[in-house]
């Protein structure tokens, strides 16, 4: 297991380095100068120079990567060109937040997404699986910011149940969860039903049911285990999208996060940020699909073998 | 004797979009305790449904027993709930079903599996339970059970895991034991193994089995009474010799004769039953077997015969005491060896027997096939699975060249390098003289044009999606760029002779039987007129009836168009009786080539012996007293040195065990690896 | 008499086919009765999208001052917005841009996705590598950033925030297809067209495309809404033209400030894309189960 | 002055003078927008809402009161040199940074030469200290700050936080790490940043030295001030409606008019000190380069309607660049200019710009089409505005297209001219903003953003820079905003109101002069 994990990881290096290298290219071939946007729109020319020559910009670009490279690799990310700090600080500060609403929307995702799914599947083509296939659309598809200031309003305006905005406690981080793990509970609901439902149908579910097993095994022991494996993939992908795509979210419950940190990097075209958390938020898609391979090897003594 | 189990006028219909459906039409049957009962029929006949009926695990299906009674040791199931009857299942009643690759949790240990039905109807200790299942796997002679119970389905082979299922049946010690099918997905050898070891089990826990299977050799070997179902109803019903001796139904009749044996006259157009078995919801009136029986009267078209009481024995026929009168008539018919005559594909044959001595369609040097094993990012293709390990043989035009060997043994690789559709890893394939690994591109498609295959599955070999007339007419579009009308015409002679109804045309395979989809294959491989068509395992997934229908198709089909068949088979029967000179394979090694009856007569491999030794006879007074193969073949990744078969060998020396054994000739026409020859 | 047997018949004969027009509709399942309800729908939009003025009340820049946000009235059946332009009209209005960014872009990222994940899992080894490493490289890089880049390149307009859509989402549908690919390639009907002499291409298209195209067909049709949104999000990252005619998602982002005061004007054009993708989803449900050869004649 | 208007007027009132002062508590306040960059430092940060949070933590020379006389904060007194190139200041001698540093003429000449070092990377307040050249130190509490030339708009700037006083020890300690780690005199100190988040201040125990407008003497009377960074707007009004927030500013339109109506609320408007939200028309680039075809465009637009609508009457349109309550504004041209489609149209035509089938018009095959790039988005619902422009200029046959770019793509077609209009405000407490946004010895030196190269504009700009004379410089701003809007040089749109809403309980918020939130009187009704 533990070589598997290492081969996983160096296999993962180029990718990280490939995304690095094109980032670093987009972000340099795009206009717009990182200098002057720090000085402002009506900042003096020798000021723009100073602040160019300050930063590197001068440097041919060649020079620019070995330099970005070499620090990477020493584990220097650098400082931020907004505000000077370094860029560790920056992104460290955002992670509890990010993480936090992440686990929480995806546990909220995994709870309701196997519950209704399973529900769905168990009642096939009855009314209550037409019920959780609708709603399970309509997570799917309601606007996050929609859904977001509606919840403001109803839990935390009309009903004055939960806060609306914070990065503390747990309270706070209740309806941002929820918002963000809509998305992932719909689609996971469609994913586990469609795999209950395989599963269901397989032979040796048959057998279990011959050896005289109760329902409740039968399900619950048998078939969710087995229909885990395809959930626990999308789980993956909904995973590395809350870490990175948290932006609306956040905004509307005025949160910390990763999301908005990028974003606003990207405008400000502070190169050292974005490089930064597109390495950090690799690293981190990285993890959680190992995470889920190995949870697949878990699952199912199958995958161990050739993992 | 006193009856365990009483069906009694049991009828199950199954709720479909369309209305509901009657699967099973009141039937009634009976098991006394310690009896073996088997259950006969072609595919599709209901033997599967009845059994999940007394299991009442039909109601998981979709379907509901909808009239009758069950009842074991005079308890009604019918009435009881799931949970009541949940009791009763694994404990009383068990089950092995047909397909042991897919009939285990795939994710859970073999010993949890087995473990869970002792601790859910024996109060026992986890650990008491454990003990029982080491002792039970033991018992169904699986060696190391330790270490097997950790262990999960896929590092099983297949023999292991029906003996894994048959040790979860027998956990809870049930008086009924149901074996769906417990060996059609199994080698021969395994085969014989596995229904040794069901009658050693009978016989030392009392046990009743029902026994379901569609191979009669089985039924003779394994059963004390034969019950013949045919469209979800019951037709016949005695005693195992009587029914072979004297069967009473023309179904019955009909199947007995459509077995092929070691008997059976090579050459001869084999028996088959016309027509195929009626789908449920579109039933003939009257006697069901009718459209297809030669002795239908006015009385069978329109009254549906009850299963009558005739001379000890219980048949469902209007004609049953005149046709019983008729039976020996009929048999000696074709039995008779006065009657014989050869087909003009035998004379032909033989003519091309002579001729093509000098001229070989097929050469085959020093072949091998080795697949990397993959293991991790810097150890790639380290060790090899040897699939096929420098195999040389030729085969002559017009010829049947059958190609035998237990499962893994190397047959479709060796088929698929033939063919192209795998690279060789070394070695040289002439056809028509032209060397096929060397040439060309252009080369490779007009090679395409001349080599065919019929596939194995023939559900999986033809896109599901497609039209069957596309399916068909592929060949005519890719080489011939026909499409529309000309292809439709094209494609509808080709339907016509194979036997397809051309205007079926715009059907979708699954609308079709098993062995219409084998038709399909074969209507495909032929279309382009081949010289050459690779039969692999074509007809092993059919029915008896069905595979005579398909191989008198192949045999009429290589007469008509002059081609040359390399059939690969495990079933040794129709391996016999369809081919000219026949390959015995062995862990991807050709351990014996010898004409047909030469090889059969004297056999001059041990693992040949072992092969032929394990058909089953249908016949219940010639039951074998084979030796069943020790243990399985190793894996090909690290095959034994020396004679790869030492290992299972009983004539095995120091020898066998370092040299590899040539194969050479022993005497004309017949070759052979083994250093002691029999 | 004879007056009397017509009648009777007559009565006889409507009973009968109201037992028959009975016996259908009740053989008229849920599933066909949302198929139906879908398919009115999605025409009901593609009508909207093609010929708006039919349907619209109001001309979708009628700015009537003096009507600002006002709540769903009879003249106003869903409101108006902070122009006082009828949120009713500029929802049929703004149909047109939001089925064309929704529906385009998922086209077009399935197009590509699809080609590089057949080609990745149908040759298998380097292709194979290089492909889904570019693919994971891809999957790293921030939409907005790929999507700024791309604006940049071709400059901005309505259709190359469409082709950045679709480019963010090429990665998750090639690593779909790819997957399917791979467990259809080892099929024996690929074999069997292999040894029928079919060439690469045409084994590519012909059999395993269609073969792909269930969960394909999955993450296109749920990925309508998001393009939408996701479209108007680039809008204002500064990848679009801004319109006259505004689409839903950006209805629906300028409207949500206004939820404390009127919610309509943001919840009717969210309620448009979610009915839109629902919609969508159950006809692409029927669609699979249809294009499944089991279930399409039984 | 009446700086505090309609609401406002009441609320002040009523914040201020019923009941009596309960100190202690904590405020929480729902910021519009967030500390950029977590970046506190007065001389660094150029955007409006850190200069919002950092009015708190430090304090200013002087203060500038509404009628834009200048008033002691930190210097008691001060006077101009005779060559009006030098002010020297007398300071207050009890006051501390929150560091326990004590703030002498050695601070002042620090903060001032760290602004002008280019490594400190200082933005707006490098603009703020103009032609800036040295500062003498005289003696412990005496400072003399030179100017290359005069530099009439000093003192007004040294009112704002820009110009702000950092702690010497705590720039030398942190470096680069000031920003979050800000040390001023003000009335409140730091507590937490929690970056992308918040901000906690609390009160500053020893303070002594509130402005001279000030209500009260001594410490803030809050324990303590937490601003929370809640961008969007829909949210900002709902934590504060439920009251998760005591204090939440720019309140949108829509909700404005309810806030204002409920009696659990007060709201207080001021007007921003800025140059109005203007329309640039590029004057470099035909057909702008004409006068005529520039009056043209402005007829076509109905700029009265236009906010009304968008701001539902809760802001006026801007007659001038300058904003009414600015130093020097002038009404002069208030309404001179006036809603004329027909003489648009008529313009337009003889021009040679005909209508073709579409409505639009054009000529040599050009449609009349005016390009607008942008990159902020719908802020302070400034493209609602255009829209409704957009709807305007379509009855004269003129096509508005709003093109949005990232920064870098905008920044980089802004300098190169390459579009037909851009819009933009410029926040700033005094009239010489105009000199930054017109002339061509602006501080850039080189562009302005309204793309003007008119030495006679220069020239009166300059003039204001220089002239120290109240009176004189009026009239020079007079001059120099009617002639801006005689040439249609800029449109001016609307006046931005920077409103702030409160629960009831809370008392005593002011503003300083270019209007930003004063907590340092405020207190909470217990
Ligand atoms: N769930 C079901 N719904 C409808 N029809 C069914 C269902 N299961 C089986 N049938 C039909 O009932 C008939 C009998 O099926 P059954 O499985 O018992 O056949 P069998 O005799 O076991 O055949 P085989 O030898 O192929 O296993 C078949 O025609 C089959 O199509
Ligand atoms: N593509 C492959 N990669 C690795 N191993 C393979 C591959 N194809 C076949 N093998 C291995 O090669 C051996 C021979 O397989 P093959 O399919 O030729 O056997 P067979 O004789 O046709 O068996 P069966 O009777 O079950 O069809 C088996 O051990 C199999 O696991
Ligand atoms: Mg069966
Ligand atoms: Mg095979």
């Amino acid at each position: 297991m533990v070589k598997y994990i290492l081969n996983r990881l160096i296999v993962s290096i180029p990718v990280i380095l490939g995304s690095l290298t094109l980032v670093f290219l987009i972000i340099h071939w795009l206009p717009g100068d990182p200098a002057q946007m720090i000085a402002g729109d009506d900042a003096a020319p020798e000021r723009i120079d100073y602040l160019r020559h300050q930063l590197g910009l001068d440097q041919p670009l060649w020079q620019q990567y070995a330099v970005y490279l070499w620090d990477s690799v020493r584990g220097d990310f650098g400082h931020s060109f907004a505000n000077s700090q370094p860029v560790i600080d920056r992104l460290l500060a955002q992670l509890p937040a990010t993480l936090s609403l992440a686990a929480l929307s995806t546990l909220f995702a995994i709870i309701v997404g196997f519950i209704l799914g399973v529900l769905s599947a168990v009642y096939q083509n009855r009314v209550l699986d037409y019920i959780v296939r609708v709603i399970s659309l309509l997570g799917v598809s309601m606007p996050k910011f929609w859904l977001g200031i509606l919840l403001i309003l109803v839990f935390s305006v009309h009903l004055q149940l939960l806060p609306a905005i914070g990065n503390g406690s747990f309270e706070q981080l209740i309806l941002p969860s929820f918002a963000l793990g809509v998305t992932g509970a719909g689609m996971l609901t469609r994913m586990v039903r469609n795999s209950v439902l395989e599963v269901i149908h397989e032979p040796f579910i048959l057998t279990l049911r011959a050896k005289g097993l109760s329902e409740k095994i039968v399900l619950y022991k048998h078939v969710l285990r087995n229909a885990l494996l395809p959930a626990v993939t999308i789980l993956g992908l909904l995973v590395g999208e809350m870490l990175s795509g948290a932006v609306v979210t956040e905004t509307v419950f005025s949160r910390q996060g990763l999301g908005k940190l990028v974003v606003d990097a990207i405008n400000q075209k502070d190169i050292p940020v974005i490089q930064a958390a597109i390495l950090i938020t690799g690293l981190f898609n990285i993890v959680v699909n190992l995470m889920v391979d190995v949870s697949y090897s878990y699952v199912d003594p199958r995958v161990r073998k050739t993992g | 004797m006193k009856p365990l189990l009483e069906i009694d006028d049991l009828s199950v219909d199954f709720q479909t979009a369309k209305g509901s459906l009657n699967a099973i039409n009141k039937i009634s049957l009976t098991i006394g305790t310690g009896e073996i009962v088997c259950l006969v029929g072609e595919s599709g006949s209901g033997k599967t449904i009845t059994s999940l009926s007394v299991m009442r695990l039909i109601n998981y299906d979709g379907g509901y027993i909808s009239q009758g009674d069950i009842k074991l040791d005079g308890q009604s199931l019918v009435g009881l709930s799931q949970k009541e009857i949940s009791d009763l299942r694994g404990k009383k009643i068990a089950m092995i079903f047909q397909e042991p690759m897919t009939a285990l949790d795939p994710i859970f240990t073999i010993g949890s599996q087995i473990v869970e039905v002792i601790v859910r109807h024996e109060r026992i200790s986890k650990l008491g339970a454990r003990e029982k299942a080491i002792s039970l796997l033991r018992r169904v002679g699986i060696p190391e059970p330790e270490i097997r119970m950790g262990q999960y389905p896929y590092e099983l082979s297949g023999g292991m895991r029906q003996r894994a299922m048959i040790a979860m049946a027998l956990a809870c010690g049930p008086e009924l034991l149901i074996a769906d099918e417990p060996t059609t997905a199994l080698d021969v050898t395994i085969q014989a193994q596995i229904l040794s070891l069901l009658r050693e089990l009978k016989d030392e826990f009392q046990m009743s089995i029902l026994l379901i299977t569609h191979d009669l050799g089985i039924a003779a070997e394994m059963a004390d009474r034969v019950v013949v179902m045919y469209a979800g109803k019951v037709v016949e019903q005695s005693p195992v010799h009587q029914l072979f001796e004297n069967p009473a139904h023309p179904y019955t009749q009909g199947l007995l004769h459509s077995i092929v044996t070691l008997d059976n006259v090579r050459g001869l157009k084999l028996y088959t039953i016309k027509g195929t078995i009626p789908s449920l919801s579109n039933l003939p009136t009257g006697c069901r077997f009718h459209p297809r029986c030669p002795y239908a009267t006015d009385r069978c078209l329109s009254e549906d015969p009850p299963l009558q009481e005739l001379n000890g024995r219980e048949v469902a026929c209007w004609n049953a005491e005149r046709i019983d009168h008729l039976a020996a008539e009929f048999f000696g018919d074709t039995v008779a060896p006065t009657s014989i005559e050869l087909t003009a594909s035998e004379a032909y044959q033989r003519d091309a027997f002579q001729q093509a001595s000098e001229q070989p369609l097929l050469e085959v040097k020093n072949v091998k096939k080795y697949f990397p094993i993959r293991q991790g990012l810097f150890q790639r293709g380290r060790t090899y699975i040897k699939a096929v390990d420098d195999v040389s043989f030729e085969i002559r035009k017009g010829e049947t060249f059958g190609l035998v060997g237990e499962s893994g043994c190397g047959k479709s690789t060796l088929g698929r390098v033939l063919l192209q559709l795998e690279k060789a890893t070394e070695g040289s394939i002439h056809f028509e003289g032209r060397d096929l690994i060397q040439s060309g591109a252009n080369d490779w498609k007009a090679t395409r044009k001349d080599m065919q295959i019929v596939f194995q599955d023939p559900y999986g070999s033809i896109n599901p999606r497609w039209k069957v007339g596309d399916i068909i007419g592929e060949p005519f579009w890719v080489h011939e760029s026909l499409r529309g009308s000309v292809k439709r015409a094209k494609v509808e002679s080709v339907m016509e002779l194979v036997g397809l109804n051309p205007s079926w045309y715009d059907r979708l395979p699954h609308e079709f039987s098993g062995g219409q989809r084998q038709r399909i294959g074969i209507a495909r491989a032929i279309a382009l007129n081949p010289k050459f068509i690779l039969a692999d395992e074509a007809v092993s997934a059919l029915d008896v009836s069905v595979q005579s229908q398909i191989v008198n198709l192949m045999q009429d089909i290589q007469q008509r168009m002059n081609l040359t068949y390399l059939f690969i088979a495990h079933g040794l029967n129709i391996v016999r009786y369809i081919s000219d000179r026949i390959g015995v394979m062995y862990l991807g090694k050709l351990v014996e080539i010898a004409p047909t009856d030469e090889l059969f007569r004297h056999p001059a491999h041990h693992y040949t012996k072992a092969l032929l030794s394990a058909i089953p006879v249908p016949d219940p007074n010639r039951k074998r007293s084979f030796v069943p193969l020790e243990g399985e073949m190793p894996s090909p990744a690290r095959p034994p040195s020396g004679c790869r078969f030492h290992t299972r060998c009983p004539a095995a020396t120091a020898l066998c065990r370092e040299v590899i054994p040539e194969l050479t000739l022993i005497s004309p026409g017949h070759h052979a690896a083994c250093h002691y020859p029999l | 008499m004879l007056f009397n047997t017509v009648t009777t018949e007559r009565i006889v004969r409507t009973r009968k086919e109201l037992l028959k027009f009975q016996f259908r509709l009740k053989k008229l399942s849920l599933s066909q009765v949302l198929l139906g309800f879908s398919l009115f729908i999605l025409a009901f939009l593609v009508l909207c999208a093609i010929v708006p003025s039919w349907i619209a009340p109001y001309a979708p820049t009628d700015m009537l001052t003096d009507q600002l946000l006002k709540s769903p009235s009879l003249s106003h059946p869903l409101g108006t917005d902070q122009f006082g332009r009828d949120v009713w009209t500029l929802v049929i209005y703004g149909s047109q841009q939001s089925l064309i960014m929704g529906v385009v872009s998922v086209v077009i990222g399935g197009f590509i996705g699809t080609f590089f994940g057949l080609m990745a899992g149908y040759w298998g080894g380097t292709i194979d590598s290089l492909f889904m490493r570019f693919n994971d490289i891809l999957m790293t890089i921030p939409g907005i950033l790929l999507a700024i880049a791309i604006s940049v390149a071709l400059g901005p307009s309505f259709f190359n925030v469409i082709l950045a859509i679709s480019v963010a989402t090429i990665p998750g549908k090639a690593r779909v297809v790819r997957s399917q690919v791979i467990s259809i390639r080892n099929r024996p009907f690929i074999d069997a067209a292999r040894a029928v002499g079919t060439s690469h291409v045409e084994i590519m298209i012909r059999h395993i495309l269609p073969n792909c195209f269930s969960p394909l067909l999955v993450m296109m049709t749920i990925g309508v809404g998001s393009s939408i949104l996701v479209g108007t999000g680039l809008s204002f990252l500064g990848l679009g033209v801004v319109k006259e005619i505004p689409d839903w998602g950006y209805m629906l982002s300028q409207g949500r400030s206004y939820m404390t005061v009127a919610w309509w004007v943001a919840t009717f054009p969210g309620l448009a894309i979610t009915l839109l993708v629902i919609v969508v989803n159950l006809i692409g449900d029927e669609i699979r189960d249809r294009m499944d050869p089991k279930k399409s004649r039984t | 002055g009446d700086a505090v208007k309609e609401g406002g007027a009441k609320d002040t009132v009523g914040a201020q003078a019923t009941g009596t002062v309960t100190p202690g508590g904590e405020l929480v306040w729902a910021l519009a927008g967030t500390v950029t960059s977590d970046s506190l430092d007065a001389h660094k940060a150029g955007f409006a809402p850190t200069t919002r949070v950092m009015r708190s933590i430090y304090d200013s020379l002087v203060v500038e009161l509404p009628d834009h006389t200048i008033k002691p904060w930190l210097a008691t007194s001060w006077e101009l040199s005779s060559d009006k190139k030098s002010y020297t200041f007398h300071l207050r001698k009890d006051v501390k940074f929150h560091d326990g540093t004590p703030f002498n003429a050695e601070a002042v000449k620090f903060n001032f030469d760290r602004i002008i070092d280019p490594a400190t990377k200082a933005s707006s307040s490098i603009n703020e200290l103009g032609s800036y050249q040295s500062t003498d130190v005289i003696d412990e509490f005496t400072v003399k700050v030179n100017f290359k030339s005069p530099f009439a708009p000093f003192l007004s700037n040294a009112a704002k936080v820009d110009l702000g006083f950092v702690s010497p020890t705590a720039v030398k300690e942190y470096g680069d790490a000031f920003p979050q780690n800000p040390v001023g005199t003000g009335p409140f100190k730091l507590k937490k940043i929690t970056p992308s988040s918040q901000v906690e201040l609390e009160k500053n125990p020893d303070y002594n030295w509130g402005p001279s407008n000030a209500k009260h003497q001594g410490p803030a009377y809050l324990d303590k001030l937490t601003v929370k960074y809640v961008e969007e707007e829909a949210t900002r009004v709902s934590v504060l409606q439920s009251k998760q927030v005591q204090v939440a500013d720019i309140i949108p339109p829509q909700n404005l008019v309810a806030l204002k109506a409920d009696k659990n609320f007060n709201v207080q408007e001021t007007e921003l000190l800025q140059a109005n939200f203007t329309l640039y028309l590029n004057i470099q680039k035909a057909p702008w380069n004409d006068l005529k075809i520039r009056q043209a465009f402005r007829s076509a637009l109905d700029i009265d309607a236009a906010v009304k609508t968008i701001y539902l009457g809760t802001s006026k349109q801007g007659w001038s660049p300058l904003s009414p309550q600015q130093f020097g504004y002038t009404p002069t041209r208030e309404n001179a200019y006036k809603v004329d489609v027909a003489k648009s149209n008529q313009t337009l035509e003889e021009a040679g710009w005909i209508k073709g089938a579409d409505g639009y018009r054009a000529k040599d095959g050009k449609r009349l089409t005016v390009e607008v790039i942008d990159t902020q988005g719908n802020r302070e619902k400034r493209l609602d505005l255009i829209a409704i422009f957009t709807q305007q200029l379509k009855q004269v046959g003129i096509e508005l297209k709003v093109i949005s770019l990232p920064t870098g793509t905008y920044t980089d077609r802004r300098n190169k001219g390459d579009y037909d209009l851009i819009a933009g405000s410029q926040f700033s407490g005094d009239p010489d903003v105009l000199r930054q946004l017109y002339s061509t010895k602006g501080p850039s030196k080189q562009n302005n953003i309204a793309k003007t190269n008119d030495p006679k504009l220069d020239d009166l700009l300059e003039q204001g820079y220089l002239e120290t004379d109240p009176e004189k410089r009026k009239t020079i701003y007079k001059d120099a905003q009617e002639y801006i809007i005689d040439q249609v040089y800029g449109i001016p749109t609307y006046v931005f109101n920077y409103s702030v809403a409160s629960t009831k309980d809370v008392k005593g918020i002011t503003f300083d002069s270019p209007a930003w939130p004063v907590f340092y009187d405020a207190w909470i009704q217990k």
